[in-house]
């Protein structure tokens, strides 16, 4: 079973692997057409985007937008999700569809909408209203992964807390907050990728400022340029370093203890 | 000077927790229907009663987790009822312990104290001191998932003792350990109560345990309170055939009452007349049992004649029973038992039993 | 503690910041549903006229029940492939959990379109996978219909999504507890049986966690089936984009958007009640 | 030091390089900010829907510009301040698209046409409209772009429906653009959405022949593959693109706004773009300063193919247009 | 025929569990540290010892649920190594239950008769039958969380022996029941046990219990085995005093082996030289310990003066403590005790103690 679970999870992370073969493969390759036969190595298209100030702008503003929309999100959608399980309000059915409703409006249509609010309340657009915007439609994911995790909290350890003298607020931090933590995790994770990955909705939102996912969709309208392939294989093998780093950090943390 | 010995006498007198017409129900399952019971300050008290009679039920709305059906919860003179469970002076050994999965064995016992006026540098001390209490003092490290079921029972009986709260509910705090350990747990149970000057709710199925500790017994069935009192009147004299059965096991033998005489009542059974005390009131021609412990009958050369059935070994002495004019007997004999099928004599110190009422 | 003034209070803010940014501009499309254009003038006059148009719309209708057939197979793929993914994170990955899920999602920050092109040269006629295969011998001339096709746009779909299927299930898997499972194989139960009826029961919330927000993104994704399905990629979102952008007609579009809300509103009503179901389940522990 | 007058301009991405611009910014105090268009519906919407004035320059196509003035988004261009105005070509002096009671509002910047560009070493023949519409040779190897209006437009052409009739076509005469658009779809491997999209389509040998934009022609041609670029006779679509004002830009933003479309409409951009595109700006500034066969790469040698284009309008029933046309891919 | 006979021969001969040098460490923790035992065909074996012993952890290696560290299982001559629980002929009565959360009562014990050769319109009806004999036929609709503490133990057992496997292990099957149940189910176990031919492993801390239903007891101590025979040998003549004390709380009495004497020792204690029965083999000068248990010490007006220092009661007797020569002694005692501080004089009958090793 277990022998059989490991090479299902090599398949799986060899497909997910592929695409991102594909890109590293076509960022080294000489040629500016994403194509076979491949046609020689060159390392002109990393040159380029190491170069490429707009990019690197864009990837500062694209960082600017989703540490404040994971955190929000995170937040909000833990709040949410207390408010649908642990602390249950009386509304909870209506808070349940309220918040399912970014999940079921097609990106687009949300973003003119909001677009047309933002433009009779007199609020111009700029990262924060594509914070705000994003936001909206990432907190349904944070909420419905924090409470998978809470459903499953042993109510009685609250009890328990509840018992020692600890207040609701302290039972929460201390317990609750504690036991939820892979869910904050995986929903900070989640958000931040959903938040740098969205486009419909920054397109609209943006002012003057523009995200990467902006500037890389509108370079791909006029050429499919290998450096591109460069930037995400530089954005991939960053992520896989802070994970090896964050790793070690607490490899070494574990072995003090 | 006046003022503070009035409330000190008033607090001697005054019940620490009262409990007035108490319901619950589960949906169509009534689990408590109507309890009253009254603590006096700084007595242990235990509750026995078989399997969902609700003893559980009556602890968790005490402690504030489970909303009250219908009745009063007062302590110390105040009704408990909206005091939120983390503001009452009660702390709490769950049956099911509910150990908290992600704090150390000692975080766990820490942390109520994070909410007494405890000093911060004496808070981790106090929970070593209370899990030596418990002899878990070399496990302080460990996660409760890494403990055997005994001592996490422990883990959870230290967590909510090192609080020192004025009322201490334990729901079968014991029930994990082996013997040695259960005794060595009730000398520091009745120790800590005695020398701080709690107020113990002890839930046990340990009939043993409860006559060692309590200053009183409260045996509860079917939701609600069938006798209080102390060990001695509960073992001695049992208002009921029901506790008389249920607390040591005595063999009730039902008969009429012919009127009261001697200090007690004359009875009527398949096995004659006898002469014996019993409980006050009953009428004359009233159904009545009497009950027979087992170690009030004694195998002899007189008496009423009886085949033994069986016998069990219990280390100290054997249990033999025995039926006698269709009804089973239970004796304690301490010598080499006879065989199944034997016939022996069974004879009882009328003084010594007990008539009590056929149910409640 | 009173949970439920708390849960009040939790709600309170998230509930401001979706009437904001969500439920004044839903109403305001509501509004427009029942509207009308003229070139690029909307004509305030209450009528059901898009409403009609829809239902009596082929396209519209089948568009709408093609997304949801997409989404509904989508997330049923990526249940399957993650489903062992997920239990293999939670119990068997040990120290390596973190980076293991961590290694999962990065694919994701490489960007939509360019993973879209990159399955173009992974599925072309001339791509990596029909080379291989004419190498191979399996084959003799390229297999079109890899790419340009529904496979192609579910192979990709899948691959989109599957993260975040697994995260959905992994943390129902972290919250399993084995003795289940030895009860389970105490009574006799090999591990199909135990899998059937043990585990998938309890990771049921995971499963409808994961299954809605793979199923979401899947009806919402039009980029996608446009730029892989090749010239049956349409959507339905993509047609409601047309209305909006190119046709100007923000009325049609609209109530396209709250016709296909009000389906899928009920879809979740029933998911819903199921996750109260497991929930209930759930909470036994 | 005095902060430069900020202003934003949304185009694409391939008309604002910041070589294009180099001399504008060296000249001026204004600092530049480039938002770029996705679709021209898409700015449209964002503009309709997100007010004017956070824009300060857009760039709609003519035909679009209606769009715009009905929906009162725009303010007039004031010729006075842009003098490169005075060297417009004739047709975009005359057209009376992007104007209203005689005011212009969308100031054509550039044009070309949208031809069909094909593998010339892939195909037999150069190829017209009826290669999307008859035969099998090139089943499964076609693209059409994903857009209502040029696509409905090729298949009027195709059946022979006359300029005049074709932005008003009746209920009959779509019934028949349907029709053989179904023929159509049959034989495409994919419609395209971004000319980026295309090239690498042609690259990648996915597609032999497209209805497309000039762009792939040449880009494909530098790297050696033999492409060739029909302009069929039974029309071209010709198209040009404008640069607007919205409205509620003023003071120095407009001053700076002015001053960037009279350097759009100048000589130095001129020959950067014509060079760099290649496209033909609107004015006959640069022409004199461009090769003849860079002249001819941007139809400017000869103005007279300007009369065989067949120039994108609105048609006034646009919705059932786009009704179709979604009608057609969902089939 | 001849070859049945010899088979059944064979198997009533060959023991149906055995357990060979059975090690398991958790990380530093030894939990298990080499364990021999044999269990006979269709035997009731009981386990005792205290909190942490290992106990558990024996079972769940028993059951297939935890990895062996070392040794050797072999069920009816075969390796048990490579076979997954779902496929060993045992099922378990887990200490924490287990019930599954998300079936009805009657669901959870119906489950492990689908694996069974059960037909399938007999298993809802066999499960009833299996919650009638803990009496919980009531409850067959309500889910686990909606029962107390006892009636899920209860639940445990039933899904448990409904499957009437070849082995059965339970692991403190009956510590949330109340006496009366617990002597049912005891019954009930027993019973099940004569009549189907099982082979019983038990886990319990009530002595009681082990006596009444145990052919063999072993007691456990820190991951080994400390003794293991018959009920009335481990009570009469414990080995060691590690389990003379543990088993019926025997004071131990150190002293010094003079010599063999009649039929055991002469032994040399504070309390003076005495002739008593001992474990074989304890050679002279050896350190020993006089085992004297709390119902073979009377009060008397003879014997070694002692000091009362406590008095516990217990319902049909008192439990006496007093202390003689630095040493403390339980005594039980039937009538009213004497006050703490008196001075009493205890005796034994030296044929009835015994003289056990200092240590294993
Ligand atoms: N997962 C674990 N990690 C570390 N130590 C463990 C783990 N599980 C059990 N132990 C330790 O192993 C020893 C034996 O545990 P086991 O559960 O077998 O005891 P037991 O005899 O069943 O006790 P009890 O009567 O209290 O249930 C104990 O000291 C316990 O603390
Ligand atoms: N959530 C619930 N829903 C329905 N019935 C319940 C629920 N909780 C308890 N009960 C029922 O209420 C009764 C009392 O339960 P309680 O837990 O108080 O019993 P108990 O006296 O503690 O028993 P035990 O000694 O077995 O722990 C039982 O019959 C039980 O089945
Ligand atoms: N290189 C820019 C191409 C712009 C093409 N514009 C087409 C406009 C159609 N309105
Ligand atoms: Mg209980
Ligand atoms: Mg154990």
């Amino acid at each position: 079973m277990s022998r059989l679970g490991t090479l299902w999870v090599c398949l799986v992370f060899g497909f997910m692997y592929l695409p991102i073969a594909m890109i590293a493969l076509f960022s080294v390759n000489a040629s500016d057409v994403m194509a076979f036969p491949l046609t020689g190595v060159t390392g002109q298209w990393f040159a380029e985007i190491l170069g490429d100030g707009r990019l690197g702008g864009g990837f500062l503003t694209t960082l600017a937008v989703a540490f404040p929309v994971a955190l929000l999100t995170t937040l909000l959608g833990a709040a949410a999700a207390l408010a649908l399980t642990f602390y249950a309000t009386r509304f909870r059915v209506l808070f349940a569809a309220l918040l399912l409703l970014p999940f079921l409006v097609p990106r687009l249509i949300l973003a003119v909408a909001q677009l047309i609010l933002f433009k009779e309340l007199g609020v111009s657009r700029s990262l924060l209203t594509v914070i705000a915007g994003q936001s909206v439609i990432i907190l349904p994911f944070t909420t419905v992964i924090v409470a998978s995790v809470l459903i499953r909290i042993d109510r009685r350890l609250i009890e328990a807390a509840a018992d020692l003298g600890a207040s609701g607020w302290c039972s929460f931090r201390r317990v609750v907050l504690p036991l939820m933590g892979n869910g904050l995790m995986a929903a900070w994770v989640i958000a931040f990728v959903l938040s740098s990955s969205e486009y419909v909705l920054t397109a609209f939102l943006s002012g003057r400022q523009q995200a990467l996912s902006v500037l890389v969709a509108s370079d791909f309208r006029f050429d499919l340029s290998p450096s591109l392939n460069a930037l995400a294989v530089l954005i991939v093998l960053g992520n896989i370093a802070l994970v090896v780093i964050a790793e070690a950090i607490r490899h070494r943390a574990g072995r003090l203890n | 000077m006046a003022v503070a010995a009035k409330t000190a006498a008033g607090r001697r007198t005054r019940p620490l927790l009262e409990v007035i017409a108490l319901h619950k129900s589960y949906g169509s399952v009534q689990a408590v229907r109507g309890i009253d019971l009254s603590l006096a300050n700084e007595s242990y008290v235990t509750l026995l009663g078989p399997s969902g009679c609700g003893k559980t039920t009556l602890l968790r709305m005490v402690g504030g987790f489970e909303a009250i059906g219908s009745g009063t919860l007062m302590l110390d003179g105040m009704r408990l009822d909206d005091l939120p469970a983390n503001r009452r002076p009660i702390n709490t050994v769950f049956q099911s312990y509910a150990l908290f999965p992600h704090l150390s064995v000692l975080e766990n016992v820490a942390f109520g104290l994070s909410y007494r006026a405890v000093p911060k540098d004496r808070i981790k001390a106090r929970a070593r001191e209370a899990l030596a209490t418990v002899r878990m003092e070399a496990m302080a490290d460990r996660r409760p998932r890494q403990l055997s079921g005994g001592q996490q029972q422990r883990v959870a009986l230290a967590r909510a003792i090192v609080n020192e709260p004025r009322l201490l509910l334990l729901d079968e705090p014991l029930s994990a350990l082996d013997r040695r350990m259960r005794k060595d747990m009730q000398i520091e149970l009745k120790d800590l109560q005695r020398r701080l000057g709690m107020t113990f709710l002890h839930v046990t199925h340990d009939q043993e345990e409860a006559f060692a500790l309590s200053d009183r017994i409260v045996v509860m069935r079917d939701g609600r309170i069938e006798q209080q009192g102390a060990p001695g009147d509960i073992y001695t004299r049992p208002a009921t055939a029901y506790v008389a059965d249920f607390i040591g096991g005595a063999s009730c033998l039902p008969g009429r009452i012919l009127g009261p005489a001697g200090k007690g009542y004359a009875i009527e059974t398949a096995l004659g007349r006898h002469v014996v005390p019993g409980v006050a009131g009953l009428s004359v021609g009233a159904r009545a049992v009497l009950c027979l412990r087992s170690e009030q009958v004694a195998l002899g050369d007189t008496g009423t004649p009886a085949e033994v059935t069986h016998a069990v070994y219990r280390g100290a002495d054997w249990l033999l029973e025995c039926v006698a004019g269709g009804q089973l007997f239970q004796v304690a004999h301490a010598g080499p038992p006879p065989a199944p099928g034997e016939t022996v004599r069974l004879s009882f110190d009328p003084d010594r039993v007990w008539i009590a009422r056929e149910a409640a | 503690m009173r949970p439920q003034s708390a849960g009040n209070w939790l709600a309170l803010p998230v509930v401001a910041a979706l009437g904001a940014l969500c439920l004044a501009p839903l109403a305001i499309l509501f509004a427009y549903s029942f509207f009308s254009v003229d070139f690029v003038t909307i004509s305030h006059d209450p009528s059901l006229k898009n409403y009609a148009r829809i239902l009596q719309s082929e396209t519209y209708r089948g568009l709408i029940a093609r997304a949801f057939g997409s989404g509904l197979l989508v997330a049923a793929i990526t249940a399957v492939i993650g489903y062992p993914v997920a239990w293999f994170l939670a119990k068997r990955a040990g120290a390596a959990k973190t980076m293991l899920l961590t290694l999962l999602l990065v694919p994701l920050y490489s960007g939509d379109l360019l993973r879209i092109f990159a399955w173009r040269v992974l599925l072309g006629a001339e791509g990596a996978i029909n080379r291989s295969l004419i190498w191979l011998g399996a084959i003799d001339a390229p297999l079109q219909g890899l790419l340009f096709s529904p496979l192609a746009t579910h192979i990709a779909l899948t691959y989109n999504y599957l993260p975040f299927m697994v995260i959905g299930l992994w943390l129902a898997f972290e919250s399993l507890d084995d003795a289940w499972l030895e009860a389970a194989a105490d009574l006799g139960a090999p591990g199909r049986d135990r899998f059937r009826r043990v585990t998938l029961p309890l990771t049921a919330p995971g499963l409808i966690a994961g299954g809605l927000m793979v199923f979401v993104m899947v009806v919402g994704d039009y980029l996608t089936p446009q730029l892989l399905g090749g010239a049956s990629g349409v959507t339905v979102i993509s047609a409601i984009n047309d209305l909006f952008g190119t046709a100007f007609d923000w009325p049609l579009g609209s109530a396209i958007a709250w016709t296909m809300l009000a389906i899928l509103m009920l879809c979740f009503g029933a998911g819903a009640t199921l996750i109260r179901r497991s929930s209930l389940v759930a909470e036994g522990a | 030091a005095d902060a430069a007058t900020g202003i934003l301009w949304m185009t694409w991405e391939n008309l604002a390089k910041d070589d294009y611009l180099a001399p504008f910014i060296a000249a001026n105090d204004i600092s530049l900010t480039k938002t770029f268009i996705g679709t021209d519906d898409e700015q449209f919407a964002k503009l309709r829907a997100g007010g004017a004035d956070s824009v300060d320059l857009i760039t709609p196509g003519l035909d679009k510009v209606e769009y715009y003035t009905a929906s009162d988004l725009l303010q007039p261009i004031d010729f006075a301040r842009v003098p490169n105005a005075a060297k417009l070509y004739d047709t975009f002096k005359q057209t009376p698209l992007g104007k209203v009671d005689g005011q212009t509002y969308g100031i054509p910047f550039y044009w070309g046409i949208n031809p069909i560009v094909y593998r010339a070493d892939l195909m037999e023949a150069e190829p017209d409209w009826s290669v999307f519409f008859e035969g099998d040779a090139y089943n499964g190897k076609l693209a059409m772009r994903d857009y209502a209006l040029e696509g409905i437009m090729i298949a009027a052409m195709y059946l022979g429906i006359p300029e005049s009739e074709m932005f008003t076509m009746d209920d009959r005469q779509l019934a028949e653009v349907k029709k053989v658009l179904k023929i159509q779809k049959s034989k495409l491997r994919t419609y395209w959405n971004s000319i980026g999209d295309l090239t690498n389509l042609f690259a990648t040998g996915e597609v032999v022949c497209a209805f497309s934009w000039v762009p792939p022609y040449y880009e494909l041609r530098a790297k050696g593959i033999d492409m060739g670029m029909a302009k069929p006779k039974e029309g071209v679509i010709g198209w040009c693109d404008t640069i607007a004002v919205p409205k509620g830009v003023e003071g120095a933003r407009l001053d700076a706004a002015f001053a960037l479309v009279d350097y759009l409409l100048g000589p130095d951009y001129g020959k950067m773009l014509a060079v760099g595109g290649p496209y033909a700006q609107s004015t006959s500034a640069a022409r004199d300063l461009l090769s003849d066969e860079q002249q001819d790469k941007i139809f400017v040698k000869d103005l007279s193919v300007m009369d065989s284009f067949v120039w994108k309008q609105n048609p006034p029933r646009y919705g059932d247009w786009v009704a179709l046309w979604n009608e057609v891919k969902a089939s």
